[in-house]
């Protein structure tokens, strides 16, 4: 994770024409985006606009029904979630998705372990329990996690619950993250904590991330650009400001806001 | 007349007593909202006249149209003219939209039919065979409401109806709840964070604090009074 | 709390509660020291409690057969109900190659049947391993159903059909007389029990290993979340794949302890009701930890020996499955992830606390 | 649980979009098989058509049987392992309607079904009920270790030893197309086609069914609708309880019973609501006729095969047995939901 | 008697019996009669010598493995001096195996198998049952007299099998004619297949060469599909027990059947056994109590004979043998040498009217003996039983 940040650089992932049919339901439709290699994302949109499902097609959950998927310059469109995810993509689910039975430390652990061994490794006799224990305290620490080590991960309250989903989806070392509402079911202030730990990630690790936020606060407040998907559709991309004043989006999706709310 | 009388409600958990006294009134027609803080016992004081439990009911009354429902059977209460709208939404995962707004039909006596409760709904009306866990959370909302509506209460109760939804389907449900209130004269009981939104539709507040019920006032005097908001609802 | 010296009573205290964690090579000698006690003592214990000590060697292969199935089921989250396949597979492999070929060939026929459950299980999870729960459940039936009509139709004379195959399987260097089973070395004997439990200690610790390698940590996140662990970057599939195999091999290990110590193969190891049984030890020890399997299988020969024994209930004692399944029901009530094993150390450490004063 | 989990809506559309839509590797082997059947056919006409209507009545049995379990599967999400015993247990009762206190077979009629039906109301009760809400293999092994007491219990009570009582009127033959069947097989078919149609207006056709489903997946947000759900889930469990000992009495007057009979039958019955398509009413109609027939006329066609190829060890003696294995193992492997079975359901 | 796990053959005057038979599982009510037929004997036995008798009870299940462990543990726990018992015959094999390998006296009182005294005989073990063959050869005559043709429906394991071919055998060498051998697995539940084959088949009878429940169930749907009225019918291996379910007006259609021993034929002092065995138990005897009691008989006069228990003395007393049963039936009977087997006659037995049946108070005599055959004519030869005995 050391290379310098490059603003013009190569998008480190590229949609074309993703589109996505569920029967007769068109989630979404001839989606294309890119996203630079050292780039914070939003996607915004109202519930049900395709957003988690976008995340989805690009994570390998679903098989998307048209267009393609590039990562880091690879064709990825056929490739399973697992090979993504070794390629560097990872996830934080929307809803929590933890080992639940495993404790905070071995939730990560494991997550860093896969990344060291890769995709498969019938490696049955070494021992796993201080296997990349060094990398797991380090991101329990940076995600304030050190005190919930060996509490098993049902036991987390909500908040410490996505936190800890983050913290899993870094230790597989991913050069792109995707979070999925992180702040959903946080306090405000915890948001506006998760918030700026998101950017300073960012910063540090030199990654691109990408996360889909209904809170215009945090959107707003860290990212370098917002896409606005709308029905299945891609309505607009770029700077806070220029989404702000787009509009188009207007109308589709801040329209209903009031100005207090906005603030918040 | 009054169609909803709390009087002197007093509910827990467990051992942990939750409300003190509440007592509320809610007139035939009015929009009357709750608001406090996370924990307040907003959810309480409502699942409490839906008949939910937890929690238990430990002293006082409720009366919906003049008959005392306090210790009636939750199965029974849909038929006394309540519907409930919960937090989080709570359709039927897999049950299609129809489906789902038909269990509200089959179990009252007096139901509206299925084709004037989607009528309010144009959205769900494309999406009738479609199981509601493949709703979006606006369109699960959206069924919520159309389901308890499909019973044809003569009060509904909501419970933070704009949670996690985008600011555009908040619009949309606030309009929803205006249409019904002033086309139908539907009795509406809100318990709402978004304050902005329950100023916009109610007649009347209530405040709780701490399980008691602390204020009341009209949406012009809350605008007047900024501290009150201060006091009872930031974190 | 201050901090001030732990009396030895606290320590343990500690240590039953788990807050204490003992570092890695020392747990490796703790799980060999116990498995190597548990085998030591089983004799004694089996006398004892089952009023019969030589029904010592097949618990001990038992717990090595619920051991190694619990490897699918408790660690990677697969329900396989035709397990018996495996294990009287190898029965009938090894007795096969003993009875045609004499038994010296007992050297090479252990091999066979450990390579041929290998084998077979590859073949079976890469058609199966990806099918939903209850569907992987009923096509292990299946195929454990195939090998069974395999098995009594007794193809070109080889299995003996249903009489099954119990002449001619007394390994070489091995003696009986009169329910005395000795291994013979130059002039000095043992009894096959103390062969029986080296190889039942050994392979259950490797299991023990395996389940401790980054290996068996990966299997707990397919049982527990299997999109999850995709997401991060497991190869699912793989793991089962293998985890099958493995689990059989062992299986198949068990097999041929059991074919070795009773010298004798019929198709009721093959039934469904023969993968049930361990499928029951699991569940009933408890699934989620190692230890629960082998408390199960202690569990279920302590209720055959025992209760099928016990005077002084009568006739009833015929029906002592009865009793088994009632306490199969409690278990799934109360805790069907921890168990019985689950069960005991918390009574243990409710115990603990209790004596030593609770925190 | 999907919309259409009972309902056969639109399984033709399916069927016909599955044909079009396999691989011409299937293509070939349906095709294969086609021809396969049609020279059994012209081998032995009399043989054939006499297995295949005996099939018939034979799946319409399995079908019987399957009924009350697909029904608890369907709609409470509940693998009832017991099912196998409670059909057990229905046969036992009848038996002692009919053997030991000698009263006449209509009687046992009625009573066995409500018996065993009870029965389950007390395990849905006490036992399953604690389970809603769970991963469903709990419910599978809690059920698993019911079937092995009720097993145990029977033995204590009635002893190992087959036994057998009489079904009256039902006992003579009856001439059917081109074969005789058996009085009381015909007089199970009857039963069996008028409790799928009872069951298909009753629950499927109602919102009874619609009711169980909500009831399972929300049960507070259930009866805050109005609904009294204790009440239909119990009422669910009595009818699928019920069947089975239904099914256990009309079995038993056929072939007598023993208790063994359940777990024999158990398997069978899972194999043709897994080939059915688990959760499906219609699947399990369908899975237990073409398993019943496959069995009668699988032996049939190895005969005929083995006999125009002039090849004697194709002809397997015994093949009968692993038949509905064969079966599931190929229908999961084309379709590896079964026939009718829905996405999601339960996995 | 001897002290646990000694086994040291010395004989004192006691002699500790061990019953390894199935009492749970669908043997259970076969294994039950062994025992009490057993009872009788020690009884007798008690009272002609001067002896101690205990008896031992172990509960097999149908599954070898259990019964292995059975014989073991009452032979290293008990010390029992020497065993009888099993039904099924993977479980009496493995159970005699085990014996022959471990200096036990073994009587598998109630395996048909040809296998217990062919390719799997062992050293101490002896069948006192009619085998497989002597079975076959017995019906094999009386099937060709009530019938030209047959169709052959037969359980599809070892002993179906090997009982299949002997019948056809017996009944080709009787100038019969077999149509058709029609297999169904083992434990079916469902015969209509196979029956409409023997249908199909267009013999004039069928022949079951089924066992225990098969039995029951293949008759009891030989009579609701009619096919009683087209084809007569017979059998190979009549327990009577099996067959009581389907009634005296069922059974009277049940043509002809070999047994080891029936309640009609009362030879000897049979009568007085079925008699005892009524009063005792308040059922019918049956093979199985004859079965019983006779292994416990032999088993006790050839210690005493020996006054030994080592299994070795034991088979120099009985390997040989020849008696005149105490207590049973006429005639001498014999214990042959080469493998082990009972020479013993064998029955074949039709089923009456149901009018000339005796059925009252717990007695169910509902056939009659139509012929006896003598041990030496229907076993199989030494050479044949591929029984390789060389004992010493
Ligand atoms: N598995 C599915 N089957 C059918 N339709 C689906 C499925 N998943 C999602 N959909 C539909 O696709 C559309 C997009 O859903 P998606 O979950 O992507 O929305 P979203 O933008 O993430 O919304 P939210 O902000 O509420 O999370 C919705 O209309 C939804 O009903
Ligand atoms: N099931 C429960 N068991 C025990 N205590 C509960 C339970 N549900 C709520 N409580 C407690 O009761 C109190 C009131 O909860 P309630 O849900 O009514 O709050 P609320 O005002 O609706 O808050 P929110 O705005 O977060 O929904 C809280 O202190 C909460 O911790
Ligand atoms: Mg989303
Ligand atoms: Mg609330």
């Amino acid at each position: 994770m050391s290379t310098p940040p490059q603003s013009d650089a190569e998008p480190i992932l590229e949609t074309r024409g993703l589109t996505k049919k569920f029967g007769e339901i068109i989630a979404n439709d001839d989606i294309s985006i890119d996203v630079r290699n050292d780039e914070l994302r939003s996607i915004i949109g109202p519930n049900g606009a395709g957003k988690t499902t976008f995340f989805n097609q690009i994570a390998g959950v679903l098989p998307s029904t048209e267009g393609t998927v590039h990562f880091k310059g690879r064709d990825v469109t056929d490739e399973p979630i697992e090979e993504r995810a070794q390629l560097g993509l990872g996830r934080a689910y929307q809803s929590n998705e933890l080992f639940f039975e495993q404790t905070v430390f071995e939730n990560v652990r494991v997550a860093a372990q896969t990344a060291e061994i890769g995709e498969f490794s019938f490696d049955v006799f070494s021992r796993a329990r201080n296997f990349k224990a060094d990398r797991a305290e380090e991101l329990l620490e940076r995600l304030y996690l050190s005190d919930e080590r060996n509490t098993e991960a049902r036991n987390l309250s909500h908040g410490d619950q996505r936190r800890l989903g983050i913290a899993i989806a870094l230790a597989t070392e991913p050069d792109l993250l995707l979070l999925d509402e992180p702040t959903s079911g946080m306090g405000p202030e915890a948001t506006e904590e998760t918030a700026s730990l998101i950017k300073e990630l960012r910063d540090e690790l030199d990654i691109a991330i990408v996360l889909i936020e209904h809170d215009m606060s945090v959107v707003m407040g860290i990212s370098d650009r917002i896409t606005v998907l709308y029905d299945g559709s891609h309505v607009a991309t770029g700077d806070p400001e220029t989404i702000r004043a787009n509009e188009e989006v207007q109308e589709a999706y801040l329209g209903g806001m009031k100005e207090e709310e906005l603030e918040l | 007349m009054t169609l909803v009388e709390i009087e002197d409600l007093c509910a827990g958990y467990g051992t942990g007593q939750v409300l003190f006294d509440v007592s509320i009134d809610i007139e035939e027609g009015e929009i009357v909202s709750l608001l406090g803080r996370n924990g307040a016992g907003k959810s309480t004081t409502m699942r409490c006249v839906a008949g939910a439990e937890p929690p238990h009911v430990l002293d006082g009354s409720i009366r919906v149209n003049g008959e005392d429902i306090t210790d009636t059977k939750t199965y029974k209460r849909a038929n006394k003219g309540i519907g409930y709208v919960p937090e989080e939404r709570r359709v039927w995962p897999g049950l299609t939209i129809t489906e789902n707004i038909r269990m509200a039909i089959n179990n009252t006596t007096d139901p509206l039919d299925m084709d004037r409760v989607l009528s309010y709904f144009p959205r769900l009306q494309d999406l009738e065979d479609k199981a509601a866990r493949n709703l979006s959370g606006g369109e699960q909302q959206m069924l919520a409401i159309a389901r308890a509506l499909a019973s044809n209460p003569d009060v509904m109760l909501m419970d933070e109806p704009s949670e996690g939804l985008a600011p555009y389907i908040v619009r949309d449900v606030e309009e929803v709840i205006t249409t019904l209130n002033e086309e139908e004269g539907l009795t509406i009981f809100l318990v709402e964070q978004n304050v902005v939104m329950a100023m916009d539709v109610s007649d009347r507040h209530y405040f709780i604090d701490q399980g008691q019920i602390v204020d009341e006032m009209t949406p012009s005097k809350l605008k007047e009074r900024p501290e009150v908001r201060q006091k009872y609802l930031s974190v | 709390m201050s901090k001030k010296t732990s009396t030895r009573a606290e320590q343990f205290k500690n240590l039953v509660n788990g807050s204490i964690t003992v570092p890695e090579r020392q747990v490796d000698l703790l799980v060999v020291g116990a498995l190597a006690a548990l085998a030591i003592a089983m004799p004694t214990i089996a006398g004892v409690l089952m009023g019969y000590s030589g029904v010592a060697s097949n618990v001990l292969i038992w717990m090595l057969f619920a051991v190694a199935f619990n490897l699918l089921l408790g660690y990677t989250g697969l329900l396989s109900f035709g397990h018996a396949m495996f294990l009287g597979g190898a029965m009938y492999v090894v007795a096969i190659v003993m009875n045609q070929l004499g038994p010296v060939m007992i050297v090479l026929a252990i091999p066979l049947a450990l390579a041929l459950a290998g084998l077979v299980a590859y073949g079976i999870a890469r058609l199966i391993v990806e099918k939903g729960e209850i569907y992987f459940a009923l096509l292990t039936i299946a195929f454990g159903e195939v090998v069974w009509y395999i098995a009594n139709s007794d193809p070109g004379g080889l299995t003996g059909g249903d009489d099954g195959i119990a002449s001619g399987l007394l390994p070489p260097l091995v003696e009986s007389y009169r329910g005395q089973l000795s291994v013979y070395l130059g002039s000095f004997a043992v009894d096959i029990y103390w062969p029986v439990a080296a190889v039942f200690v050994v392979a259950t610790y490797l299991l023990f290993r395996i389940v401790r390698s980054p290996f068996g940590r990966t299997l707990l996140t397919i049982r527990e979340n299997e999109q999850l662990a995709r997401s991060i970057g497991v190869n699912t599939r793989r793991y089962k794949i293998h985890t099958f195999v493995i689990s059989a091999v062992f299986s198949a290990l068990a097999g041929v302890l059991l074919v070795i110590v009773n010298q004798n193969v019929a198709t009721s190891y093959l039934f469904w009701e023969t993968s049930g049984e361990v499928v029951m030890m699991t569940i009933v020890g408890g699934m989620s930890s190692f230890a629960g399997p082998i408390f199960g299988a202690f569990l279920w020969y302590l209720g055959a020996e025992f209760l099928s024994g016990w005077q002084a209930i009568g006739g009833l004692r015929h029906y002592w499955q009865f009793g088994f399944g009632l306490l199969f029901v409690a278990i799934i009530l109360i805790d069907p992830r921890n168990g019985g094993w689950g069960a005991l150390k918390n009574s243990v450490r409710w115990a603990v606390n209790k004596y030593f004063g609770g925190n | 649980m999907a919309s259409t989990t009972l309902a056969g809506k639109r399984w033709t559309e399916r069927t016909v979009a599955t044909i079009t839509g396999m691989n011409t590797v299937w293509k070939v082997m349906y095709l294969l098989l086609g021809l396969w059947i049609l020279l059994t056919a012209a081998v032995s006409p009399g043989l054939f058509a006499t297995q295949f209507v005996s099939g018939l009545v034979y799946g319409m049995i399995l079908v019987m049987i399957a009924l009350g379990l697909s029904l608890i599967l369907g709609l409470m999400g509940v693998i009832n392992f017991a099912h196998g015993a409670f059909f057990m247990f229905g046969g036992y009762v009848a038996f002692a309607v009919v053997a030991q206190l000698g009263l006449p077979f209509s009687v046992a009629l009625i009573v066995a079904p409500i018996t065993v039906g009870l029965l389950g109301v007390v395990i849905e009760r006490f036992l399953l009920r604690r389970l809603y809400g769970t991963e469903p293999i709990n419910g599978l092994l809690l059920t698993f270790g019911i079937a092995l007491m009720l097993e145990e219990a029977v033995r204590y009570t009635w002893g190992s030893a087959p036994l057998g009582y009489s079904a009256d009127v039902f006992e003579n033959p009856v001439p059917l197309l081109v074969t005789n069947v058996a009085g009381i097989r015909i007089f199970t078919t009857i039963v069996g086609i008028l409790s799928v149609i009872t069951i298909y207006l009753l629950i499927v056709r109602t919102d009874f069914g619609l009711s169980i489903r909500a009831g399972v997946q929300d049960p507070e947000m259930t009866e805050l609708v109005g609904e009294n759900l204790p009440v239909k889930f119990t009422l669910l469990f009595f009818i699928g309880s019920a069947l089975a000992g239904l099914a256990g009495v009309l079995r038993g007057a056929e072939t007598g019973i023993d208790p063994g009979m359940g777990s024999l039958f158990i398997i069978l019955v899972f194999v043709v609501i897994v080939v059915g398509g688990m959760g499906s009413f219609f699947g399990s109609v369908v899975g237990g006729l073409l398993i019943g027939t496959a069995m009668f006329v699988a032996p049939t066609m190895l005969n005929a095969l083995a006999t125009t190829t002039g090849l004697p060890w194709l002809y397997l003696p015994g093949a009968r047995r692993v038949v509905p294995f064969v079966v599931m193992i190929v229908v999961l492997l084309a379709r590896p939901r079964g026939l009718f079975g829905e996405e999601g359901f339960l996995e | 008697s001897a002290s646990p796990g000694d086994g040291d053959g010395e004989y004192d005057g006691s002699i500790h019996i061990g019953a390894v038979e199935p009492f749970s599982g669908v043997y259970a009510n076969l294994g039950e009669a062994e025992v009490q037929g057993a009872e009788l004997a020690i009884q007798d036995l008690e009272e002609e010598f001067d002896v101690d008798i205990e008896m031992s009870e172990a509960d097999t299940e149908v599954d070898p493995d259990v019964g292995v462990r059975r014989i073991e543990e009452l032979t290293t726990q008990d010390g029992i001096d020497v065993a009888f018992g099993g039904v099924s015959s993977s479980v009496a094999i493995a159970m005699g195996q085990w014996a022959s390998r471990n200096d036990l006296a073994y009587i598998a009182s109630g395996s048909h198998s040809d296998a217990t005294t062919g390719e799997d005989c062992g050293q101490y073990m002896w069948r006192t049952a009619s085998s497989n063959t002597m079975l076959a050869r017995t019906a094999g005559q009386a099937m060709a007299e009530h019938a030209d043709s047959w169709a052959l429906i037969y359980a599809d394991y070892t002993w179906g099998q090997t009982a299949r071919d002997a019948v056809t055998a017996a009944l080709e060498e009787n100038g019969a004619e077999v149509v058709d051998t029609i297999s169904a697995p083992l434990g079916a539940d469902d015969y209509t297949s196979a029956l409409n084959q023997a249908e199909s088949s267009g013999a004039e009878a069928m022949g079951n060469i089924t066992a225990g429940a098969d039995t029951t169930r293949l008759c009891q749907q030989y009579l609701d599909s009619g096919l009683a009225e087209e084809m007569k019918t017979g059998g190979v291996l009549l327990e009577d027990e099996v067959l009581w379910s389907l009634g005296p007006e069922g059974v009277s259609q049940m043509g002809v059947w070999a047994t080891v021993w029936g309640p009609s034929v009362q030879s000897g002092q049979m009568e007085e056994f079925v008699q005892r065995i009524r009063d005792e138990y308040g059922t019918t005897a049956y093979s199985r109590h004859y079965l019983g009691y006779q292994s416990v008989d032999q088993l006790v006069r050839a210690v005493v004979r020996a006054e030994s228990v080592a299994a070795e003395d034991i088979r120099q007393e009985l390997d040989g043998h020849d008696y005149t049963d105490v207590g049973l039936l006429d005639g001498t009977q014999q214990w042959r040498e080469c493998d082990h087997q009972n020479v013993k006659p064998t029955y074949a037995v039709r089923a009456r009217d149901a009018d000339d049946m005796v059925d009252e108070d717990g007695e169910r005599i509902w056939f009659e003996t139509v012929t006896e055959q003598q041990g030496e004519d229907v076993m199989r030869s030494c050479d044949e039983t591929g029984c390789s005995s060389d004992w010493t």
